[in-house]
């Protein structure tokens, strides 16, 4: 019984892994770049809606229109200022540490904006919890919440990019910006669109995240941002349904060997696991083999 | 002809070594004449750390070319290793730097076995995909580090990964590493002239590397992995060789900080993944390949959080945007045009000059 | 092309050497405005010669909230004793310094406050940093008390260091004991953070204090800190093994959290806590229900309804808009402490470090202060404190002292 | 004389594509050796076979009496099997003269230790691969660039840097991929010299890829033609080109 608890939890923490890591999968499919930010962006999501909803008392779908709305702006103005300028740059290294650069200026601001307390995050999920098996099992509203998100996001994610002119233009981008470039397509414009669709995607993770762990410090997306790097790429960084089978394989694995082997050792195992994978599949559970033509 | 080839090559390499004596011997009047701050005196080791880290890393990043993203897990590695023989051998061996330099042998040995080992199965993972196993690795180690519990007693070394009761030590006993808390009072060996030193070897080691004949294998798999193959270059022997190296020199910088501390604990801050970006950090604002940049750009980027202490709470945020400012600066394809056409000297160079 | 070299590597030994040399000069400089900066919000009309006290904590990264208490508590009482007329006539000067919670950085920031000319030091505010700091003040004969750097390292082998709050092992054991004396429960479960110096040394002498009491540990598990947001597992396990107590020696943050997950899941032991889980009531926008009936051995609480503590709760939220958690406390009484050995051994501003040290650390061995952080506080030889813990328990969102 | 090269049965899919089959090739010592074909014929992917950048599903590689099949690339070139390549594959960020030093690399030898404590043996052996290296940029005139980057040499002239580095690793068999892509009539009729003489100075067996039928006709003895993976004919270059089925193929589109 307390094995299927576990796995539960498992898929619980797995999903909120899931959903920050089809962002980070979006921006790195089409930009092909790791944006470190994007745990950080996940955190202000986080604090606008902590501010619109407990602290000026608007009401929770506003808050998180709010928090949309600002994530998108945010992902744009950051890409505009930081990304834009180095990407024809002579080594894709320079933009991954202006990334690192714009993750420690959003921390900082937040530390300064709103103070280094934590902040107790109000659940925005009214759906009650599922309890079974005489209350030996719990599934609570927020983890439904998520993994129906998750799915719903994964759907539409994949329907954007396969069938719209937009996400198509998406593709192109993705396969060879030089070529897309010569077919019409504005690649900036596009880089853009990325990044606001994988901004929005980090406010509503922020949401989710936060309501599933409710304690907010502009601290709060550096760690499960990276974790959901590592969920991205152990699905198969760009793939979009592999960030959601990496999120969830993550969350289990993590979970169960806490709960089987060491709490200790719990993100040595998560990383091992992940190591093994990638020798096995070098490109993740659903990554494209990519081989160099000679 | 190709006289000039090899002079030039010399002729950088004394640069290289002449900019770090010089640094030397200007701080070192500065000491004498009493006008170096404490705040000054106290960085000049964490300065040599740094330096030492920026250059074997860009041995791994500019030289072969690989992306690693666990390079404090070698410099962890290298740290306890030092620290814990430091600690164990302080009665036996009392000539403190005899004992310091075995520390950074064992250091540097440790450290490069442990990057050889970790080479050995993800270096034939590219790009990206090798980041990540790398930084994993890096992480994994300082988990491990972590919940590391060795104590010693009259019956000898006894070992634990639960905690330091667990070792059932006698009540002579002395927990050496106390797993979260790391090791507590490492000799205060390391000091500046030291330091000097060793970043004079790492750079002897990696420009002669550089130079020489392996060098050349290990930049031609940079270049074109396929074509290397293809007269003959073993592959893996140098991408290993490179990588090993890195460590041994990552170690043998863990050794140094290891001795500059009374304490020393593998914290996310310290052995994480947020320190093998720094130092990646400081490979590509000095310019990937480019020795002399990650020297200088190690020493502006750690002096700069510093000096930035007079802003007090804003200080974290100007480092921020002066970072991102410097990338821009230095990487824009853009400024650099527009910097050319104003005939501006860049400071730090940039992309893959071997210097 | 060989010209062009030769020029950038001149520029390049120039800049080097500038910047190097840049770095002592600004050094200086940076002192220098952080004496006017901070000086000046404490400074009353009285001038002259004043002692020159200096603060390190984590202003910035994850432990910030720790290092900003400590930096408020610590203004607070300055100010207050500078508007009062200052120690012995003497105004007090107050510079903090940021150290991220890394040793290394902590060591960068005393010595900046030497430069800057720091006689006694409060802090560091966290124990990692408190061990390196404390080697170098110790080298130097610096008067230093630490509010929060609860290690016994902190203070093993340095006789000019001194405590605030309680050693780790001390606490681990008073709450051992407290448990089991008291009978608070019979089977009792811990989480602790493996990866921090505070928790996993109270959670040692705690386990091996329960061997002689009269209780069980069933269940410990550990969390990191880079694995801190889902505790299901190790819940879940304390639920499993039947614990009726759930032992928490850690901070606030991670408690508010698992109280939180402890309720989803629907289970109800009795927490209990040390003095890092005061706090928790103060979070803001906490549902403070969730901590009713958490039981928690702490020498300082918000809520406490002595004149000393309210009127430093209402003067801390009208300075800084929260409510002081117990870290401001320890720093607010590091102050007082100081004031007092100063009293006690008459030194004066003028007195070198050393000299300061000397006397201050004869008169630590006299000296009795009542504090926000315990009454009768006094010191032994190694520099740890002496004070009666307070049992706590939360009753309807309120700290109560239980009896 | 026995053939330097023999090359029997040889085969490859990849998924459901038969991308080379049956291929047989017997290439004697000295031989200027011509493969030509369409677009997409499997023609670099042969040169991959024998190079060891794909396994062969079956067939037999023989070089100067030793079966080489499913030897690694690096083996394969130290059995004596250089190439070039079709998209030009240079070492960008090192030297003209490093490309030539790399090339060189196991035929001069010290070890780590020896190269960086700057022993006798470092600087003996140095300066016997300038001098060796010297020798081969300046047989295509390439002595002077020797201190250039190589990515900053013209298109042509990266075209004779790869055959000088291949060459450098002292091969019995060159393999060029399109030698003379990109190039204008004047330097292909520069490198038709060039490949003749180094066939004769080096004492060097050639296979080559060309689309270029002056130079395929110019220089090659003997021809082979594929398509579709499969071969076409094969024999004297006049004899082959000449073959009505190799027109209709090939040359009359």
């Amino acid at each position: 019984m307390s094995f299927i608890s576990y796995l539960i939890n498992g898929i619980s923490l797995g999903s909120v892994y899931a959903i920050i890591a089809l962002g980070y999968t979006m921006v790195y499919g089409i930009a092909k770049m790791l944006n470190f930010a994007h745990g950080d962006v996940i955190m202000v999501g986080g604090f606008t809606i902590f501010f619109a909803v407990s602290m000026q008392g608007l009401p929770p779908a506003l808050g998180i229109l709010l928090a949309v709305i600002l994530c998108t702006l945010l992902g744009i103005t950051i890409e505009y200022i930081a990304y834009r300028p180095l990407r024809q740059a002579a080594s894709s290294l320079a933009v991954l540490i202006t990334a690192i650069g714009v993750s420690y200026l959003l921390q900082n601001l937040a530390l300064l904006i709103f103070g280094a307390n934590t902040k107790a995050f109000t659940s925005v999920v009214t759906i009650p919890a599922i309890k079974l098996a005489d209350e030996q099992i719990i599934i609570s509203g927020e983890t439904i919440v998520t993994i129906i998100s998750c799915i719903v996001i994964m759907i539409g994610l994949t329907l954007f990019v396969n069938k719209t002119k937009a996400g198509q233009a998406m593709l192109a981008v993705s396969e060879d910006k030089g070529a897309a470039q010569l077919m019409g397509i504005n690649v900036n414009a596009t880089i853009s669109l990325t990044f606001a669709i994988g901004s929005a995607l980090a406010a509503i993770a922020g949401m989710l995240l936060c309501s599933a762990y409710p304690s907010l410090t502009p601290y709060t997306g550096s760690m499960p941002g990276i974790k959901a790097f590592v969920a991205a790429v152990f699905g198969g960084i760009g793939s979009i349904p592999g960030a959601l089978i990496g999120g969830i394989v993550l969350g289990i694995i993590e979970i169960l060997s806490k709960a089987y082997i060491s709490s200790q050792m719990a993100d040595a195992i998560v990383f091992m696991v992940l190591i093994i994978v990638l020798l096995v599949k070098p490109t993740g559970i659903l990554g494209k083999k990519i081989q160099e033509k000679v | 002809m190709k006289k000039r080839n090899i002079s030039k090559n010399v002729k950088d390499n004394i640069i290289t070594y002449g900019i770090v004596i010089v640094a030397y011997i200007v701080i070192q009047i500065l000491i004498s004449a009493g006008s170096l701050s404490s705040l000054m005196q106290g960085l000049l080791v964490p300065l040599c750390v740094y330096v030492i880290l920026a250059v074997s890393l860009n041995l791994t990043v500019g030289i072969l070319g690989e992306l690693s993203l666990g390079h404090a897990g070698f410099m962890c590695v290298g740290a306890f290793t030092g620290a814990f023989f430091s600690r164990c051998m302080e009665n036996v061996i009392t000539i403190d730097l005899i004992r310091f330099i075995l520390a950074l042998i064992i250091g540097a040995v440790c450290a490069g076995v442990i990057g050889f080992l970790i080479g050995m199965p993800v270096l034939r993972l590219r790009g990206d995909y090798l980041a990540i196993v790398t930084l994993a690795f890096g992480e994994i180690i300082k988990n491990i580090v972590n919940v590391l519990y060795i104590g010693k007693d009259s019956r000898g070394f006894h070992f634990s990964m639960k905690d330091s009761i667990s070792l059932g030590l006698e009540t002579d006993g002395d927990v050496i590493i106390n797993g979260a808390q790391g090791i507590t009072g490492t000799p205060k060996d390391s000091n500046f002239t030291i330091g000097v030193i060793l970043i004079l070897i790492t750079l002897f080691i990696v420009l002669n590397l550089i130079h020489s004949r392996d060098g050349r294998a290990i930049m031609s798999i940079r270049d074109n992995l396929i074509a290397a193959e293809s007269i003959g270059i073993n592959i893996t022997k140098y991408k290993l060789m490179a990588f090993s190296i890195s460590a041994a020199l990552a170690g043998v910088a863990g050794v140094l900080y290891s001795h500059n501390l009374n304490s020393l604990m593998a914290t996310p801050k310290n052995f994480g993944y947020n320190m093998s970006i720094m130092i990646l950090v400081f490979v590509v604002l000095g310019g990937i390949g480019n020795i002399r940049g990650s020297i200088i750009a190690a020493v502006v980027l750690t002096l700069l959080p510093e000096l930035l202490r007079g802003l007090s709470n804003y200080r974290m945020l100007i480092y921020a945007i002066v970072l991102i400012v410097m990338m821009l600066f230095n990487w824009s394809p853009k400024l650099i045009e527009l910097r050319k056409r104003f005939s501006v000297k860049c400071l730090i160079g940039r992309s893959k000059e071997v210097q | 092309m060989k010209k062009f070299k030769k020029v950038m590597s001149l520029t390049l030994v120039a800049a080097m050497t500038m910047a190097l040399l840049a770095g002592c000069g600004g050094s200086a400089e940076t002192a220098a405005e952080g004496e006017t900066s901070e000086s000046e919000a404490v400074e009353t009309s009285v001038a002259g010669e004043g002692f020159k006290i200096g603060a390190i904590g984590p202003s910035t990264g994850g432990a910030a909230v720790y290092g900003l208490a400590v930096k408020n508590g610590a203004e607070l009482a300055i100010k207050e004793i500078n508007a009062a007329g200052g120690i012995n006539g003497y105004q007090i000067e107050y510079n903090f310094q940021d150290d991220e919670c890394d040793n290394e950085k902590s060591v960068n920031a005393y010595n900046t406050l030497k430069d800057w000319g720091m006689q006694m030091l409060v802090g560091t505010t966290t124990s990692g940093c408190c061990i390196a700091v404390a080697a170098e003040s110790a080298n130097d004969n610096m008067f230093q008390i630490t509010p929060s750097g609860s290690s016994v390292d902190c203070i093993k082998g340095n006789d000019n260091v001194y405590q605030v709050c309680f050693t780790d092992p001390n606490q681990g054991i008073a709450t051992a004991q407290y448990i089991g004396e008291n009978a608070v429960a019979s089977k009792v479960a811990v989480i602790y953070d493996s990866s921090d110096v505070y928790s996993s040394g109270i959670y040692e002498k705690f386990a091996a204090e329960a061997a002689n009491q009269s209780f069980e540990i069933v269940s410990a598990e550990a969390f990191t800190a880079d694995n801190k947001t889902d505790f299901s597992v190790q819940l879940q396990k304390a639920k499993d093994a039947g614990a009726e107590l759930v032992f928490l020696p850690i901070y606030y943050t991670e408690a508010s959290l698992i109280l939180t997950q402890a309720n989803s899941m629907g289970y109800t032991p009795k927490f209990f806590g040390c003095d890092g889980l005061d706090g928790i009531l103060n979070v803001e926008n906490f549902d403070a229900s969730l901590a009713e009936g958490v039981m928690l051995l702490t020498p300082f609480a918000a809520d406490a309804q002595d004149d000393a503590t309210k009127s430093f709760v209402s003067a801390y939220e009208a300075a800084y808009g929260e409510t002081p958690n117990q870290f401001a406390a320890d720093a607010y009484d590091a102050v007082y402490i100081i004031k007092a050995a100063v009293e006690k051994s008459g030194v004066t501003p003028a007195d070198s470090v050393s000299d300061i040290c000397d006397k201050m650390k004869a008169a630590m061995a006299e000296i009795s202060v009542d504090g926000l952080t315990g009454e009768a506080m006094s010191w032994d030889e190694d520099g740890a404190v002496n004070k009666a813990p307070k049992a706590m328990q939360i009753i309807n969102g309120n700290y109560s002292l239980i009896q | 004389m026995a053939a330097l090269l023999e090359v029997k049965n040889l085969g490859i899919s990849f998924g459901g594509l038969r991308a080379v089959d049956d291929f047989e090739i017997s290439i004697k010592k000295g031989q200027l050796y011509g493969l030509i074909g369409p677009n997409g014929a499997g023609k670099t992917t042969v040169f991959n076979l024998l190079t060891g950048v794909y396994k062969p599903d079956e067939g037999i590689i023989t070089l100067d009496g030793e079966n080489i099949t499913g030897l690694k690339t690096i083996e394969i070139n130290k059995a004596g099997i250089a190439r070039t390549f079709q998209n030009i594959r240079l070492f960008k960020d090192l030297s003209v003269l490093d490309n030539v030093k790399v090339g060189l690399h196991n035929h001069y030898h010290y070890s780590t230790f020896e190269g960086i404590l700057r022993l006798p043996k470092y600087y003996k052996m140095e300066k016997a691969m300038n001098e060796k290296a010297m020798e081969l940029l300046k047989v295509f005139e390439l002595d002077g660039e020797a201190d250039f980057l190589a990515a900053n040499l013209p298109y042509g002239k990266q075209r004779k840097l790869e055959i000088a580095r291949a060459l450098a690793t002292e091969p019995k068999l060159l393999l060029l991929d399109e030698p003379a892509a990109g190039m204008n009539p004047n330097e292909t009729m520069e490198l038709m010299d060039t490949i003749r003489f180094v066939r004769d100075n080096f004492d060097m067996t050639i296979l080559l890829i060309e689309h270029d039928m002056k130079l395929v006709s110019g220089i090659c003895e003997e021809l082979t033609v594929l398509n579709f993976g499969r071969i076409l004919a094969q024999g004297q270059t006049s004899k082959v080109l000449n073959d009505p089925q190799v027109i209709t193929a090939y040359l009359g589109e």
